[in-house]
């Protein structure tokens, strides 16, 4: 079985054609592929959808999502958030978005996982309680069932997924550390191809305790080890 | 109106957390909502769960001491308490969805006396930022809601009806704000507690609905901080 | 908080009522709560629905949901299975079932699965591939979703469920072992009242890693550990 | 005739499995599909998947030293392999219903030549047994069924259309039979392989379809067991 291990970043995201469908990991920094992100930028793809909890940071943190939208690389988001909840906080993304230069979907917090976790388990649609009565569910099918109202959502898959993760073995089997697991497991199966940064080296076949697998390999196809020098997590992100 | 002051985001927060029953399962919004977790009851275990994957999480931590993977939904760092358990995005919003969480506190811009509220779109912009709001806002058991009593420009936050897009419809069942603390009943909404020194009258010409005054209204409940 | 540790089985189950809808976990064998099975059926609890992969084993192995059934305490059945795939194979069940004493619902097994998951989602109905043009999308709602036809399904949530788990914390937190896994997770989510027997003793909180749990406390309730003479995993079930 | 002999289910079984691709994940039914895995390829690996929430498992475990708590989905006691992952039920059957399982060995009652087949309620019962029969048969990338030419009684048990409940409609596209290998295309089935001293007119009339006899019909292949 062919490797899953590439020796560099630039390596795993080089087939990354434009108009690529790709979800990215990430919660508040934990969990974000800063140099899967990095490389991407330098690889040029454009006309992206992205998939992401927000179209990047707010701050000055290192880099992420808001890289690709500054560059101009990105045709359309799915997030939780189109604006800041403080009118003060603006970035690059509002300007484009308000002016018309970028589409968005504003998708609920928890609809978002769910519909990306539906991808990944072959459900064709789904009913939610979440939203009904509220903007995010003009125009979409409302049914009652057992006396409560429930909103019809879709489910999401992309080309790709990106994701950082904390530990590997070399079949892919993978285990995140706190909260940089969030988006990851079901990121992973909702995409054709998944691409990992992990946090150390990746460990032999059997290192890793079956039990304590977070997302089996079977969902992960290519592995970049961050190198000492490479982006860390610790400056704050978005 | 000399003595009369609003009440502190402490205060607030105080007052809401006093409401929270032993093992409640608790969501504290981001902003002012995570104050309540510096009250501490002391016969009364609460169980912090965030929306990006904690249960059981613990205060923030101390600048140096960060675990760089380890942020409550506001994106604070925080630290593990014994005990704590990790979930996945789409798991930490099941249970929400299930009703495992007891209660959900939220910031808002608008509280309206039939329940609603509105805590993710300006009026007049194009974006929002809905988070998890939406998925608490309809999953938890209880939504407390913890917001400044009007706007900077002196506007009422508590409506008959909201003005912005919903969070959703009819969920809000008790309010504190820098005035008192409300309970919005069939009838609307109900002065419960007032800040010291205001006076029903003074609260009400602040009020964008018709406040019920009860006979047993009291003054607002000073939670202390340990 | 009220400890969830209970120190018998029969306490575990004494407010049980008549009528009451069970979830029990076990696949083939591994993660039966067997001894909750016999408690539950000393303490007489009649009129019951389970949910559960099968109703009961074939074989002659440790007691399972077919003591129940046999006792008569069961009064519907929502499983996987409502024959055996060779007809030699015959329980009480199957005598009950097919005089009409007892009431049966067949459910795919990924549709069993992820209906309990619906339940403990908060998730109203959902669309699955499996079963359309067969039996069991009779009569159900079927639609076509990017040009491929799913039937709508609806949650399972119970009064109760039933499982066996490895290791807990005292705050209720469960690690289970290699396929022991198999409902318990989703099971302990969709109940309102979740019972676990333990292989072990309960350890103290923050000794399990926080990044290992497979089952959060805040879904278990009560808890008992399986004494050195109780039943055993080993025996084979059905 | 005298020498032609039906073929035996381990051959049935290594012909399926010389099938197999590197890197494919694999689900092997109760019973005879079970067998598929005694075949090896060397330069192959091979992920076995069990709907009981395990990928990458081993062999079965050696009398004595099973691990009563690991169990394939058929109830075996197996083995462990390096880099085995555990989930639990709803997770694995979302990978299957998603499409990650490369093929699902199946056993089966009858197959139609329209691709449909039954498995999992015989004629005149009230119960059925369905298990992961349905999802692997919808989910998996190819469904490939496993079973004896004809019933123990003669009759075809692959048909122009099934005559029992279906399990999935139109998804089996290859199939071994004691007496050979037969794909399912649009015309219908085509007798790819046939058992050793058959002929295929001899086939022919013990099954319930019209079969398509290629002019590169071959010898049933003979993998060998390691």
């Amino acid at each position: 079985m062919k490797s899953k291990v590439y020796e560099s970043f630039d390596a795993a995201v080089a087939d990354i054609a434009d108009g690529s469908t790709i979800m990215f990991s990430g919660f508040a920094g934990p969990g974000t592929p800063r140099n899967l992100i990095a490389a991407l930028l330098a690889q040029g793809a454009s006309g992206l959808t992205v998939i992401s909890n927000t179209p990047g940071s707010w701050g000055d943190g290192p880099i992420d999502l808001k890289a690709l939208i500054d560059a101009g690389r990105v045709r359309r988001v799915v997030a939780a958030f189109t604006a800041a909840t403080h009118p003060s906080m603006r970035r690059a993304f509002d300007e484009l978005y308000e002016a018309g230069e970028i589409e968005a979907e504003l998708v609920p917090q928890g609809t978002l996982a769910e519909r990306i976790r539906a991808g990944g388990a072959g459900i064709g649609a789904f009913y939610t309680p979440t939203g009904v009565g509220t903007e995010t569910a003009e125009g979409k099918e409302v049914r009652s069932f057992e006396g409560r109202d429930y909103v019809l959502e879709l489910p999401l898959r992309a080309d790709y997924a990106m994701l950082r993760a904390h530990r590997a073995d070399e079949m892919g089997n993978l285990q995140y550390v706190h909260t940089q697991r969030n988006f990851g497991p079901i990121m992973a199966r909702a995409a054709r191809t998944t691409l990992a940064e992990l946090d150390g080296p990746v460990a032999a076949a059997g290192e890793i305790d079956p039990n304590q697998v977070h997302t089996p390999g079977i969902f992960v196809d290519r592995m970049v080890v961050v190198p000492a020098d490479g982006i860390q997590e610790g400056a704050r992100g978005g | 109106m000399a003595s009369a002051e609003v009440l502190s985001r402490q205060a607030m927060a105080n007052r809401i957390a006093m409401e929270f029953e032993d093992g409640w399962v608790v969501n504290l919004g981001i902003g002012m909502p995570t104050l309540c977790s510096n009250f501490v009851h002391p016969e009364r275990q609460i169980l912090y769960q965030s929306e990006n994957g904690l249960v059981n999480y613990g205060p923030l931590a101390v600048e140096g001491e960060e675990d760089f993977n380890l942020v409550n939904a506001g994106g604070q760092y925080v630290i593990p308490l014994p005990g704590m358990a990790v979930l996945d995005h789409a798991d930490a919003f099941a249970l929400i969805r299930a009703g495992y969480v007891d209660v959900s506190v939220l910031g808002a811009y608008e509280v309206a006396a039939n329940g609603d509220f509105a805590n993710w779109k300006l009026g007049g912009r194009k974006g929002g930022g809905i988070g998890g709001a939406m998925d608490l806002a309809v999953g938890a058991r209880n939504v407390f809601v913890m917001m400044e009593h009007t706007t900077r420009d002196g506007a009422p936050r508590l409506l008959e009806r909201c003005a912005l897009p919903i969070t959703a419809p009819g969920v809000v069942t008790l309010v504190a704000t820098t005035l008192g603390l409300f309970e919005v009943t069939s009838e609307g909404f109900v002065l419960r507690e007032i800040a010291p020194g205001y006076s029903p009258d003074e609260v009400q010409a602040a009020t964008g609905a018709k406040l019920i005054v009860p006979q047993d209204l009291r003054e607002f409940q000073q939670g202390h901080s340990p």
